[in-house]
């Protein structure tokens, strides 16, 4: 549907005549800035556009999107996306949720859609915690949570979601930060444009029940030493004074301080089509290791499910479409009674 | 039962009930499939009903590995595989063990006496030494004719000049069988051959397959009519059905083709999402190759994911479908509210199967009508409906498409595993006579659009994404009436649940209304599958001078607008359900008629005679 | 209405129903919680209900951001948080728009008028320029009291010498309105002073806060005293509740707490499996701090893995309970279906709230019945039973678990988000008293062990792994009578399918006989949290000198043995339910009697005077 | 339940009276002989082991082993083993399944099991094919896979097993033959005896509807070149003559010959305790490489969920069992009416 003359759209042409319902502080509410500029730059008509999402805070989501839109169930947004996308694939369809609804009671979907590589861009709001049902950990928390429902801590490990996107084969792998709005942007337009399954962690400040879970990384003071932010081609550089990078030796990656004997060209080259190396940036954790912001992975040469899917209809149609219905309803097997 | 009173060389007999069983390996469905194509050519009216054994291929020899398929052939106009089986071909002694008790007293057995040596006898349980065949009992009971049919093929397919595998030419006993029953029921083999010779022949490029088929078959026939076995054959003469072009169609098929019709007939292409579950699978299969069709199928990653991405083809404009089994509904109700909520059109097929749990995948049941009704959270209603004999699974499928495009709302289509699998003729429906079916999308007209404005019927407009200006959210939230924006006015909920409710009770403005047959104090009540074992039953009992009659619901919800009249009319009304008594819960309960019920709840279909007694019996209890 | 005819200092009432609302920043649960402890100490009955707001913080100011707490207290007896409230504290403009509609002409209303500035009243909807608190018409029809409350609390609490903080001070306005509505129904604030100045000062090491909350508290006490606002303060004697030691109880806490003791009664733990969904997630939160009570929790990834992983405990030989609200309880029906044919103990625990779909969690209705009766696939029997009072989720919850033991079966338990989240005083009930619950596994006697083989009432032997000797495997496929070997044999499914069904209604020599009060040609049956609104109802159709019977099933599958003789005795059966008519169906069809319905499907409970006109109207339509 | 008494178990013991349905000719077969082993020499008592399943051809495995056993419902039997190892840490308990039934229907509670180091062992019965439903293709199977539901063969690339549990942080994971039944029984038995979760993917053949569908790896001829034998601390050598060998060049593995100036020392050597290695070992395919079999990965030290809960319990008890029932039931807020 590419169109001559698609209208000037500005981000607040995005906006609904619904009320925000979010809390005051609400990582969400960056989200949905820097989703509505993406919106306005992606150069696709406003009703070609639809937002997808399960149940939960992050998920009321598509009512804040003046685009066609579904508040669906709770951990079924991808499957939702995928019959939208499968019926239609001219439109562009983004799934924003939380990490109960995605990776708890979604968890099988997301895995799913992102094996098919279905074109569609899941944007995940992580705030290691259910936020509408007032507060219970999520499998994003980390262990010893103390929360509601385990009041003497949570006792299971998290859920990576950015390992979990790599095993499952996801062509587009990417992480932010709701205080980066900047950044978010133009991860989100990437991921919008790239043709296969786009993921995007954002570290999301959950302001009354889980707050500061990120101020570790998501401040300025603690951003430069804890977030590590990915070029493709660049070697990995971080720190305040861009004085620390991280180093491969053997079999492990290690952080070094730049200067002395260790110069630039001792350091890892991001390279956004290695899948090995995604991995290995998906097992970075602050504080042994910066946390790894933009894009992990990209590999846009795998074809999509929905493409794959057309293309099969399309030759079949080609080559038995002489057939009528009627003679498909009669069948090759039939007699007579006079 | 055949009775060979008589010396002509070929008795008439009004119907004839076959039966062929034997080892999965031994191709007992194809056998019986090729003899349902010699009894429709021959213009008799049949009813079959396979008989698969739970296991995929267990190992060779056990009665759990046992495949029976059975045949009704008559010159009248018949519903039923049979009640007793007249003449049974059984390949081996474990089908012949398992499948003694379905063949009537007298009946013939026609046995592969070469497969029953101690390590069959033993492999199904016979104890050491005593072989069946040799029972005085058994050959008291019944008419048993054994058949070296392993030798028998070996020497007349084995020809010293040309090199064959033993294998494929063992492979043949079943179309030896297929020759002997052809030549009791004085058939004419030659169609079957030049089917088969075509099959392996031109589209396998097997000539030899063909040739070893088309000899084994003509083998049988020859053996039948030189060895001294049969003391006469059997004729059945052509039924006088409607004139017309026919084919053999099984309830899955007509399924199948109903929906491709369907999709025609609105002009949309079908969204069909599923997970593989007997006994629908097949409707999967079937819909995969009719891409051509304007289908799109998708093998989901589970049931809810089938059906979540088959309301989300319906959001994107497409007629979203999906297909499960009992099991496979439980899980997808959470959706089915979903789908209420957000007022798309959505169809969900339930091929029924006993339950519950996994209960018995392979075995019929019509026990899912109360999860239909209220299996879901809140107060939910969808429309129910569901087909009563293999071709009504085609017009019905396109009922389901109708009314839920006609009320934007969820369709529950209930077949069964028995009207799966089974096959009928069928008067093949002239497609163009069928109405197309109308859909309209709302247009921007510069007015603010409102998604719950809705029509005089109650249906709300069809706005579908790539349309400018109509942009709006659609949700599981309770809804503002008009503005579908989310709401939760107390007032607003009580009125957007009867606005639901109504919609759906509406549609009996656009159903047909229930046709009673029969004039009589008593009225059988039936619904889906036992159609046909209700329509014999009561022959039977104008047999025996007993006058009843007849109406049977397609429509379950909502029910058709005269069903409490047709009620009222009659001093008692019973109602036959291969269940527990569901339907009757409902008529009791919306019409406080003291409806009785007859249940089987075994896994399998009434037989006749049963359900016949059994309504004899009830009349006779209470004075109507 | 509160009537200030009289000159008297202080007016006696029976009954005041007074209603705190404004931001949910406000803290109005808090100041509910406290002025309900507040009555409870004086000696009145009483019954409160929460209304949330359905965000979790919306932004401040806003309608949807509003948070309320109703409480009635009273001399009588009473169960409702009465239809219309007498007196109303508003902190916020947004509050004392949605809420005016709950308040009674001439009720008394007193607002925070600091609050009503332009932006505040601009964020609730009220047009430029208007203010309500200016409007004649409604200080015509209210008592408006207008007090600064900001302004004041800071007077009062912000003193030169010391530093506080603001933020701290303004927080405690909440407390100055409970010291004004104490005043006003003369209640002695002292208690509540200690009680907040032990948590702060104490629990919470924050003197400076206990302080901050003591002094607002007695300022706003002070200034009812000083202000002239109100003529005259009123009192409401003590109720005369039977006599003992009394705590209020939320449903929530009620069931938590009877599943403690249900656990100590079986000698068991119990393995409670959750994924938290409103309202049920509070059971889940205080279960799971009772590990010292034999309570494990477990959180899992979604409602099925926590019904699964809930009968994969009893099959170990715990006690596995699940728990949750309708869209749940959709989600775990097939594996229901699975602890069915294992039969297997297992707790449902459905708190329901408005569907259908995810509908408006935050309210309540009774339309998960039918749901709870149906929703499985195939022939699928299990015990439904519900609370009918805060209370009595502690006592029903204890039952549950003991009905699940008694038949080897799942057992879903009804609550209400209404009955979850309201409170009442609860007589505490001596655990002593409470009969044991007995269990018996099977040991190794050297016979072969036949897992189900059932005793006199149909249960099977529940052997669990770690006993030696009585290895077994359980599935979902149709099982063997006595050895519960798969089986596909159709006799057999026959008798498991009815065994599974008598099974259950057996249970009706276990459970106790429905008691009927008052006579009368009409009887009133409810179920669930209904109870109290029937209560006042007919109190009220009393005084009209009307006459009814009332009966409340807290069993609804199977019905109490003796329903069957009530419904006969009784010529006009009205049922009153917060759904379309969901009992009244399952009464109709299995008792064939003309149960009219009145039915609230909005979600909110009955208004005593609504119920108690429709039931008299209803008793006027069509003679008895 | 440490037991001085312990029998002597023959494999035969394990053996139960029900006939195995199994196709002639089934990879399952030879799972239940290699479990029947594991089962002798487990020192653990018959009455303490659970074997689980969910439903399909694999899971009818719990029916022919006399032990206690659950034959569940469709992908959900991890959950199943969780209520049962919650519930009674003293049992052993196994999983034993399908590619269909633990990761398409049941992948999220696979994942999730597998996060929470609950202490069970899952089998994975792979055939690449849902065997009793007569023949759909699966999640693992390959693109372009003709089958009964995918006429013009399938388009959705196949999920990765091992990448998933890698990702999933699975404590012990690995993969073996159906034909190779010596290595998969010490598999298993090494599985068992690990505290956390072990999962096990075995390549299954369904001899009916995906047939041959390992032979590439498999068979004798075959096996030697396709697949490669991992030992820890030893060189990655595989070949019919041993004579071929995976080198880590850059950021990527590759295949060498040995000999020339190329020796074992060039060689990667196995570390089952890294996971960065399994990572970069699941993602090795045929005919590029040679399929790793045994262990992948392996860490014994990760606290085991249930391990976890119940240290949480005995804490609680300790703490706060001075608290009487009646003393709960009361609560610390009464008023009493005369
Ligand atoms: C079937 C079902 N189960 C549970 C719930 C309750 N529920 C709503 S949202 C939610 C989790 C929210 O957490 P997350 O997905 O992280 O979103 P957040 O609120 O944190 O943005 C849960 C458990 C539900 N609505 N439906
Ligand atoms: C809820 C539900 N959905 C679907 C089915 C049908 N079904 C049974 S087994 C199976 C898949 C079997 O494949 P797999 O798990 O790979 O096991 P295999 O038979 O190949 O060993 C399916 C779809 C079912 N029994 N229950
Ligand atoms: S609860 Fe947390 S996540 Fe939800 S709106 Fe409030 S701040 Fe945001
Ligand atoms: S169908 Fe395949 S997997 Fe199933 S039993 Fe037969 S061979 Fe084995
Ligand atoms: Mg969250
Ligand atoms: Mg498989």
């Amino acid at each position: 549907m590419s169109d001559v003359t698609l209208p000037e759209y500005k981000a607040k042409d995005f906006a609904t005549d619904q009320d925000v319902r979010w809390c005051p502080g609400c990582g969400d509410y960056a989200v949905l800035t820097a989703m509505k500029k993406v919106c306005a730059g992606l150069g696709v008509r406003r009703e070609n556009l639809v937002f997808v999402s399960g149940i939960g805070c992050a998920a009321r989501f598509p009512y804040y999107m003046n685009t066609y839109g579904a508040h669906t169930i709770h951990g079924r947004s991808p499957a939702f996306a995928t019959g939208i996308k499968l019926a239609n694939p001219d439109l562009t369809v983004f799934v924003v949720s939380g990490d109960g609804d995605l990776l708890s009671i979604g968890g099988n979907h997301t895995i799913h859609a992102l094996r098919r590589n279905m074109d569609i861009n899941i944007v995940l709001l992580n705030n290691k915690i259910y936020g509408l049902t007032k507060g219970q950990y999520s499998p994003t928390s980390e262990v010893g949570k103390v929360t509601k429902s385990t009041p003497y801590g949570s006792l299971d490990a998290p859920l990576n979601p950015l390992a979990i996107a790599v095993a499952s084969g996801c062509t587009y792998i990417a992480r932010t930060l709701d205080v980066d709005v900047k950044s978010m942007t133009s991860l989100l337009d990437r991921g919008a444009k790239h043709k296969g399954t786009s993921f995007v962690e954002v570290y999301q400040d959950c302001n009354v029940f889980n707050h500061k879970a990120w101020f570790y990384a998501s401040q300025k003071d603690t951003r430069p030493d804890n977030t590590l932010m990915l070029e493709h081609g660049k070697p990995m550089i971080f720190g305040k004074d861009s004085n620390r990078g991280i180093r491969r030796v053997g079999e492990k990656n290690e952080v070094v301080e730049l200067g002395g004997d260790i110069t630039e060209d001792d350091l890892l080259i991001h390279d956004e089509g290695n899948l090995e190396n995604a991995f290995q940036l998906s097992q970075m954790f602050s504080p042994e290791f910066p946390e790894p912001m933009g894009v992990l992975y990209c590999n846009p040469d795998q074809p999509t499910y929905n493409d794959l899917l057309h293309e099969q209809v399309d030759d079949v149609i080609e080559k038995l479409d002489d057939k009528t219905l009627q003679s498909l309803v009669t069948g090759n097997n039939t007699w007579t009674v006079k | 039962m055949i009775t060979s009173e008589e010396s002509s060389a070929s008795t008439q007999l009004p119907s004839v009930s076959v039966r062929f069983c034997g080892d999965s390996g031994d191709g007992m469905q194809l056998t019986g499939s090729h003899f349902t194509d010699i009894v429709a050519l021959a213009g008799n009216d049949f009813a079959t009903a396979p008989d698969f054994p739970a296991e995929i291929r267990a190992p060779r020899g056990t009665l759990f590995g046992v495949s029976g398929y059975q045949i009704q052939f008559s010159s009248q106009d018949i519903h039923t595989p049979g009640d007793a089986v007249n003449a049974m071909v059984a390949m081996n002694p474990a089908g012949f063990k398992s499948n003694l008790h379905t063949v009537e007293e007298g009946g013939i057995i026609i046995v592969n006496e070469d497969e029953f040596d101690k390590g069959n006898l033993k492999k199904c349980g016979y104890e050491e030494g005593y072989n069946p065949l040799d029972d005085e009992m058994l050959n008291s009971t019944y008419r048993i004719c054994k058949v070296p049919m392993s030798r028998l093929t070996r020497e007349s397919l084995i020809k010293e000049e040309e090199d064959v595998s033993v294998k494929d030419v063992d492979r043949c006993r079943n179309m030896f069988a297929l020759g002997i029953i052809a030549w009791l029921f004085s058939r004419d083999v030659e169609p079957t051959i030049e089917k088969i010779s075509h099959y392996f022949g031109v589209v396998k490029g097997k000539p030899q397959i063909a040739e070893l088929n088309s000899r084994a078959i003509k083998a049988g026939y020859y053996f039948g009519e030189t060895a001294e076995l049969f003391p006469a054959r059997y004729q059945v003469a052509p039924a006088t059905l409607e004139a017309g072009e026919y084919r053999r169609i099984s309830g899955n098929e007509a399924l199948v083709l109903g929906l491709a019709t369907a999709s025609e007939k609105v002009g949309k292409p079908i969204f069909y999402a599923s997970y593989p579950i007997t006994p629908a699978s097949d409707v999967l299969h079937g819909l995969a190759r009719l891409k051509h069709f304007g289908i799109r199928t998708f093998q989901a990653e589970d049931e809810i994911a089938a059906v979540v991405s088959a309301i989300g083809a319906s959001f994107a404009g497409q007629i979203g479908i999906t297909g499960t089994s009992g099991p496979g509904l439980a899980l997808k109700t959470e959706a089915v509210g979903l789908a209420t909520m957000m007022e798309l059109p959505l169809v969900i097929v339930n091929v029924q199967r006993a339950g519950p749990a996994t209960g018995m995948p392979t075995k019929s049941e019509q026990s899912d009508l109360l999860q239909s009704m209220f299996g879901r959270s809140g107060e939910c209603p969808v429309v129910v409906i569901a087909a009563s004999s293999p071709g009504d699974c085609y017009f019905m499928a396109i009922e389901a498409v109708r009314l839920a495009l006609r009320a934007m709302c969820p369709v529950i289509y209930l077949s069964e595993g028995s009207l799966g699998n089974a096959a009928e003729p069928w008067k093949i429906p002239d497609v163009s006579s069928i109405p197309t079916i109308k859909v309209t999308h709302p247009e921007n007209n510069g007015e603010p659009f409102l998604p719950y404005q809705r029509d005089e019927h109650g249906k709300r407009p069809w706005a579908i994404p790539g349309t400018e200006g109509l942009e709006h959210r659609l949700g599981g939230l309770e809804k503002e009436d008009l503005t579908g924006n989310v709401c939760y006015d107390n007032a607003n909920h009580a009125l957007m649940t009867k606005q639901r409710a109504e919609k759906i009770q509406n549609l009996q403005n656009f159903i047909p209304e229930l046709e009673v047959h029969g004039e009589s104090d008593t009225l059988i009540l039936g619904w889906g599958s036992t159609k046909g074992s209700i329509l014999t039953a009561i022959g039977l009992l104008k047999d025996r001078g007993i006058n009843v009659a007849t109406a049977h619901l397609n429509y379950l919800n909502p029910f058709p607008k005269n069903l409490g009249d047709v009620l009222a009319k009659h001093k008692r009304v019973i109602i036959p359900e291969i269940n527990t008594g569901q339907l009757r819960m409902l008529i009791r309960s919306e019409f406080l008629v003291d409806a009785v019920g007859i249940n089987n709840c075994s896994g399998r279909s009434f037989y006749v005679k049963e359900l016949a007694d059994e309504i004899e019996q009830t009349m006779q209890g209470g004075d109507a």
